[in-house]
């Protein structure tokens, strides 16, 4: 089972990890003919996150997502409020504790939800590219237990991002770059990878 | 090593600098829950209200077209940053009415993202409200498809149309079939001479050696594909003019507009050498100019390069450009 | 090595912006006799007219002042350079009039040398002119004498309340008066962050180490002995409004108009800002603003940095800061 | 006696080492805190000097002077205008030739005007510091006839554009920069200096 106070210790410890690398992932956006700003985004949304509170799974996502849609801007704004939002659609009303089951429908409907705001998918380099196969993995790895979910969620996210270098962007603001931003990795991807490896290391 | 800016914390520059434009043009605008920007007289409310959205660090741009004859609202994110859909909500609930609202978005996955939750929420709320999508950056290609093209500097003169054409008391379908009309005509293509310094975080965007130049260059200092060694400013005139003249379809004896924005570092010396090589260019073609403009209007911080904006006017778009306006940084 | 600059001939460059400046605003402006500028539609002869003088190269002063409500003439000289004496007096014959003729020159050099001999060469010819120097620049401190001060972006605002004062029909003895007035009661401090390329030679102007700017820069990137650290925004703002304050002699209960004029790739965010603070600084002072302006009116090519002019105004001035303009550069 | 032609060939061969020394002049204007452009505008002013003409020495001085306001911009049009009207007021009517002691009246009816257009004098950092000294060394050499008195000349110009190394600029551009403008020599007066030596290597 996990806790939401083991939940939330994770999205600390994510948090943490991302301030840290704050500098990388604005130089990744920059590097691949993005706007350079993905760093001073996705740190925007965890000190917007770091603000939330909540008793049970539902609410606790419900205001992540509020929390960030609200103070974070730019795409990390709509796709995080998106992913965030599908996860609390789908947490069971009221719990505070969740089973490899309930784990998987929350982490499903956060993909879900997402996939109706962007158009995006593997291959396009963006952060899809960690969160579809790191997703997958955690759906499949049920029967390992919630620790196993975790590790192989972010073992492909890191698999997932690392394939972005050699892709070329077809969403987001690097688009017109065409083969120039080959090279690499995706800045949102790296961020997502580096969420699920937090987690990953965190949960156990 | 600070950067070479005039700025305090680099978390509150956007706060800050809606503060000073409220100071500054206080007669015209003011700033409501902190990231709405809005006229210090509002109009009529029987009169279709036009609403924009998108990042900060481009100014003048948005906010300073917010006043009398353009905007009636601009919701601002963050430095290069589109704001989030609740803010965007927020601004959709304030103009409520029913003559409704147009909802100008640039092409950018960001502020597209936010307008269409914004969309969807509104909607639900009975809020009768239409978005304009503007995509007329052609530096990918003429043949582009829509949703692939960006959002330029072109938005500026259509929230002066359709910002008239409001103010004039047309119906929200008449609006928005003026500024679709106006938008389908208009094409924009970006050129830059050198990068500049993310003002947040101080990274710089968009590196260009000392011998080139870029032809496609996006508004955040995206890369647009087109690097070629410096050229002059007449042979970068005829290299812009030729695919704008294009993708806008105007011909011998059509009526234009023709604005260069810069971006920042390059200088009125400059836009104006250029603007008089694109206007020769499209007077021997027998294209009518109507008056232009050579200014910032949309800038991407100290980033030196322009965008041209070529816009084939219909004569009620000609009439709408002519119609009074009182605006921070348009006035006619 | 090209310069970074969208530029043709550096022997053509003021022909070639001019050109421009005459396409782009048509109906306001043409050009006559190459280096002159006048107003498309010439105003009423029985009108005190208004002319000035300067280089070019610092678009779009002067000449982008041109039109109905301010100048009616700007003679133009090369890059950062007077017009020779024999071109301001042909302007001076072309203006001739009962009513007479202010010129407005800048206090520099070469101005003030080639003004001075077409005024006796003009006075000799029986034409009616009158001159105002403005030298309002504070940087060698408030006590320095007129004539060791150098005229700055202060003309502008000049421009418009005499400009104003002469389209309202006022003599010739009455323009002069307001804006001697008006020109005692305002004063000028530029700041700069970087220096620039001069666009015809190539040649760098005013290099400052990276972490430096300096106050009182002059308006061609002469130096003004103010070097310091890197400031913030609102430490700029403060060092920069006490000694405006000082010249100026607003206090409590006076009317003022502030601006803040770009000197190049500062970015309209950082001029925001840095209004912000000096309107709030000025509000603590008991000092009301009119509105202001934050753009770039006369730049020093792409040079980082600005003017800060601070007005005090009394009700004439105010009167004529809100009396109706149509040149391309300003409107209200 | 120094013909018409001669002084044609003078002021020709002054243009030629003007135009070689352009962009030391610019820099040099920059150097002491100027706007950089001297070398352009002395340039410019000796290439709209030579479309002048005249058959004796008062019209083609006045030719001079009046090509050069109509077409050179700056502080130089208005100096080089006003010394080449008053040397034009000061020659003899119709004359083709002058001698010594015409010579001495021409320069010195130079100077005179240049005094009313400008308050700078010998101190001041400008080019005065080369014209006034050269001027007072041509007079006073009238006995050693037109050579000596140029290669006098000559010789103080450079003396005195060498003194404004050390000089602090009160006039022009520079005079805000206070004690940084010390240091190089003056952009004008260098020029002033070039063409004295040039009018020197030239009469002989
Ligand atoms: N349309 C999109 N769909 C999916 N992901 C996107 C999209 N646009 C951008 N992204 C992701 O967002 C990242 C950039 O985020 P960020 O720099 O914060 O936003 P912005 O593009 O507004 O500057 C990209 O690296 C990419 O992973
Ligand atoms: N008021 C003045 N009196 C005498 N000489 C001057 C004066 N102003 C400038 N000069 C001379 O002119 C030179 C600069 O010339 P130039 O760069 O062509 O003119 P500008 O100052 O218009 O840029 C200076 O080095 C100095 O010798
Ligand atoms: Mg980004
Ligand atoms: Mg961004
Ligand atoms: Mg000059
Ligand atoms: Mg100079």
């Amino acid at each position: 089972m996990l806790s939401l106070s083991q939940f939330k210790t994770m999205v600390a410890a994510a948090g943490v990890d991302i301030r840290a690398g704050e500098k990388r992932f604005s130089e990744l956006d920059a590097a691949s003919g993005g706007d350079g700003d993905h760093g001073t985004a996705i740190v925007t949304a965890f000190n917007a996150m770091a603000k939330a509170g909540g008793d049970d799974f539902k609410s606790y996502l419900k205001a992540l997502s509020d929390a960030l849609q609200n103070e974070a801007c730019g795409s990390t704004s709509a796709l995080y409020g998106a992913w965030l939002q599908g996860m609390s659609d789908a947490a069971p009303e009221g719990a505070a504790e969740l089973d490899a089951a309930a784990l998987a429908k929350v982490f499903g409907g956060g993909l879900e939800e997402l996939g109706f705001t962007t158009r995006a998918r593997v291959g396009d380099k963006t952060l899809m590219d960690a969160l579809i196969p790191a997703t997958e993995a955690l759906v499949s790895a049920q029967g390992g237990g919630i620790g196993a979910m975790f590790r192989q969620a972010a073992e492909a996210a890191e698999k997932g991002a690392e394939a972005t270098c050699a892709m070329r962007a077809k969403f987001g603001r690097a688009k017109n770059l065409g083969d120039r931003s080959v090279g690499p990795r995706d800045a949102g991807a790296a961020s997502m990878a580096c969420i699920f490896a937090a987690f990953a290391k965190t949960v156990k | 090593m600070p950067m070479k800016k005039f700025i305090n914390d680099p978390a509150n520059l956007t706060k800050e600098l809606l503060e000073g434009l409220a100071l500054c043009y206080s007669g015209k605008v003011k700033i409501v829950s902190e990231k709405i920007v809005v006229r210090a007289t509002p109009k009529d409310s029987g009169k279709v209200a036009i609403v924009t959205l998108g990042g900060a660090g481009h100014e003048p741009a948005l906010s300073g077209f917010v006043g009398e004859g353009l905007l009636d609202a601009s919701v601002v994110g963050d430095i290069f940053a589109a704001p989030g859909a609740p803010k965007v909500l927020e601004a959709l609930r304030m103009f409520k009415r029913d003559a409704g609202i147009v909802l100008v978005t640039l092409n950018h996955a960001g502020d597209r993202m936010s307008a269409s939750k914004a969309l969807r929420d509104a909607q639900k709320e009975g809020i009768n409200v239409r978005e304009i999508v503007t995509h007329e950056d052609i530096s990918a290609g003429v043949d582009t498809p829509e949703e692939d093209k960006r959002g330029l500097a072109g938005c500026i003169p259509l929230y002066k149309i359709i910002g008239a054409a409001a103010e004039a008391g047309k119906s929200l379908d008449e609006v928005v079939e003026i500024g679709e009309r106006f938008s389908k005509q208009m094409a924009t293509l970006a050129v830059a001479m050198s990068g500049c310094t993310h003002p947040q975080n101080g990274g710089t965007i968009a590196v260009l050696p000392d011998d080139e130049m870029e032809i496609g260059m996006g508004q955040h200092g995206e890369a647009g594909g087109g690097r070629t060694k410096i050229l002059t400013a007449d042979e970068t005139a005829e290299r812009m003019i030729a695919p704008l003249v294009q993708a806008t379809g105007v011909k011998a004896g059509d009526t234009a507009l023709l604005l260069i924005n810069g971006t920042g570092a390059t200088t009125h010396m400059e836009m104006l050498i250029v603007y008089r090589k694109a206007a020769q260019l499209l007077a021997s073609k027998g294209v009518k100019l109507v008056s232009g403009g050579c200014g910032e209007y949309l800038t991407v911080q100290e980033m030196a390069g322009f965008q041209m904006i070529l816009c084939k006017l219909d004569a009620d778009h000609a009439e709408c450009l002519k119609a009074k306006a009182r605006t921070p940084y348009w006035t006619a």
